[in-house]
């Protein structure tokens, strides 16, 4: 059984994109995902700090100081992409324009609510940034995260113990074990990494997993 | 690939499904999409509420619907602007229901439908009848009434320029109601004077992203 | 005694006018304003459907078909001027940025409630246009009408008996006869043309007039 | 004449009064007025309210604010961005008061100010900590928080270009927060990079209407 890398996560999201869609990319591992869109496929990356058609990082020493993405790192733009204010900027995610917010997570719940802005840690002064309008606004919020924390604890929980984002929101979850979805009966696992049983995956997860009739082995690109 | 063109004014206005809410861009006689609307009638979709700031001019466009029975209501500003006969001749018939909204709160209610919001409270009409039966609330001193987000099924909108994308550019005062039906539809549908190639509108000047535009179509270009 | 023109009413409220005002100006009477700035003020006129540094009206055969102004009219743009959306041009008007706003009226109450949309004709169904939105959102609102009907009857009103526009708004009120505020203590009467009596202009007007201590005689140009 | 160039930076920050709200705009190090708060730290205002997307960068602007004790809140999304340390120590030693806002939920309230509106429904944060004590109301079948406006006493904002009138262009990614910003203050001041010639801005292309502006101010161009 060989989990996936976080490289490998992101690849995996990257094949549920579809051609055409509108998409935010959470700052982490969300990120990553751009890197691995196929090369047939035509998708607009939306930022929220006003920015629709990023492109790939700019080369060393070809960075505009002027031109960021959310997580303030150096950006670029397509040919179609478009510059607005933040009001527009999160008007398109409020609003539903925006089709997929990719997000990373610290817990997600059996009914898909979503933990990512704090872990409440005291020496660490809370920040929030856009994740609420997010979750709450996207059309669809899919997440990445490893399936347990570091001492192997489940990150998908009947409840969540950090504060919420959001509730009820997160769709699709991307993790380094499985694909599994968020419906009205509860998680159901579409993909597992080859060699692991349902059995071992619950066992890393708090709420019962039903494995869909059509599910398949997980397997991402060696990135 | 995105591509939001199409060849037909009739593959443009396609789908559209009876008692629809259409909202219908321009001012006056400028910035509507008459040729939109004319091939709506084509079309043939019926018992339609339209959204606009006038209530149709001349035989054309919006005023050819009311004309030809295809309206039920229409929700305005100013019904009777240019040659309003087709308005009154409904009107006065008892076949067309009116919705009287202020100008600034008909633009504002698309913009909550927009942004996702889901009701805002307004200065607007307060004491006076277009209030009546709205709720009112004194929020720090003032008087207010909360008004409703107003979606549209589908927009119908007029720029001069747009790419592939669906990206546009307006001109001049034709700019007026566009940008906001175009953000407040499930399928906005645009009328181009131009088409012109990804990259070609300046990204620090593009009025509506293409984010908002699901098809364009030129009209009345040379052939 | 000598009545205004209705030219000199505008002549009147265009005295007013600071310098470096941004001004809305209602069709009709108010729309005569503009020209009568004084050539050593500089005004930017604000239009509803999405224009500020609106210009005089073109020469004939001169006008742009896209650039009209709120009455429909052909307009032309000053250098300085900016186009925008119908949700912008009503948010600079709805959050006080526009300074003045300059409308006709069938009626004022004295406590400045303003009637000037409706007259109930039940063979005209009524328009509502900008007209809310200026009165309940400009800075200052002030109006410019006859000071009595037709028939005789005085338009400055204990109440209003044509359905409001917009309670406790209106400033200022320029009339043919007078230049009146309306002030917490009722109407205070600051000019009243030459030979025309405190008691005779309160005969044309419902509620007490009261006279400024520092009132002058209404003198216009011969515009 | 309109002219809201002044000549220097002190004139630019000028009548800022302690307990004022001020407006900070830019997103990380882009798009934020720097030298307007360095001059407003000279100006020795005290016991401020910053509104910022982040709680200052570094060692200038409003992180030199925070440092020498200028501030007494901070309402923002996300305090801990670049080099956080002068929020980090002051917020550490309890003389910093943190009020924290979901960005666009930040943004919106802004704009609900600059729009004259009283308040409004947001799906953003409902069921989360930062909806606690907010009002919250089910519309249409979904539940949402009341918001209400955010208004500055003054807005530092940034960007490329002004002309004599204020008309504002920004550049890429640095326009952020910054038309939302300018038009929600009483006094709005901008730091340019370079003063053009009335009529010189594309009137189709003017990110921020002068009549948004107040104040602008040339800042690092050369003698």
């Amino acid at each position: 059984m060989k989990p996936l890398s976080r490289r490998q996560i992101a690849w995996r999201a990257a094949q549920d994109i579809a051609d055409g869609s509108y998409v935010n990319l959470g700052i982490g591992l969300p990120t990553l995902v751009a890197d691995f869109i196929p090369g047939d496929r035509e998708i607009v990356f939306h930022s929220e700090n006003g920015v629709l058609g990023l492109g790939k990082a700019p080369a060393p020493g070809e960075a505009d100081p002027d031109l960021i993405n959310a997580g303030k790192g150096a950006a670029s733009l397509l040919p179609g992409g478009s510059f607005f204010h933040h009001n527009d900027a999160f008007l398109m995610i409020r609003g539903g324009h925006v089709d997929v917010s990719l997000m990373g997570a610290f817990e997600v719940s059996e009914r898909g609510d979503l933990a990512n802005w704090t872990t409440d840690d005291p020496g660490f002064p809370p920040g929030v940034g856009g994740a609420m309008d997010l979750a709450a606004g996207a059309r669809e919020v899919r997440v990445l995260l490893e399936h347990t924390t570091k001492d192997g604890q489940p990150r998908l929980r009947h409840r969540c113990h950090y504060p919420l984002t959001a509730p009820h929101c997160v769709k699709r979850i991307y993790t380094n074990l499985a694909v599994i979805d968020v419906t009205a009966e509860g998680l159901l696992v579409h993909e597992m990494v080859e060699g692991l049983s349902l059995a071992a995956l619950q066992e890393a997860t708090e709420p019962p997993l039903t494995l869909a009739n059509d599910w398949r082995p997980l397997s991402a690109s060696e990135v | 690939m995105i591509d939001k063109r199409v060849a037909s004014l009739a593959e443009a206005v396609a789908g559209v499904r009876d008692g629809a809410t259409i909202l219908c861009a321009g001012f006056g006689a400028v910035g509507g999409p008459d040729e939109l609307l004319d091939a709506l009638l084509e079309q043939g979709a019926r018992d339609l509420v339209a959204v606009a700031n006038n209530a149709g001019s001349g035989d054309r466009g919006l005023a050819a619907l009311i004309a030809n029975g295809r309206v039920r209501k229409v929700i305005c500003s100013y019904p009777r602007s240019d040659r309003p006969h087709a308005f009154e001749a409904a009107y006065k018939a008892g076949k067309l229901e009116l919705e009287l909204v202020p100008q600034g709160t008909l633009s504002e209610r698309m913009r909550c439908a927009a942004a996702g919001l889901g009701a805002f409270y307004s200065p607007v009409g307060v004491g006076t009848r277009l209030a009546e039966g709205k709720e009112t609330r004194e929020i720090d001193g003032r008087l207010y009434v909360l008004e409703k987000p107003l979606k549209g099924d589908v927009a119908f909108c007029k720029a001069l320029k747009a790419d592939r994308w669906g990206n546009l550019v307006y001109r001049k005062s034709a700019r007026n109601f566009n940008p906001v039906m175009a953000m407040a539809a499930d399928l906005t549908v645009v009328q181009v004077k131009e088409f012109v190639e990804l990259g070609a509108l300046d990204p620090e000047g593009i009025h509506t992203p293409g984010i908002f535009v699901d098809r364009v179509v030129q009209v009345g270009a040379k052939p």
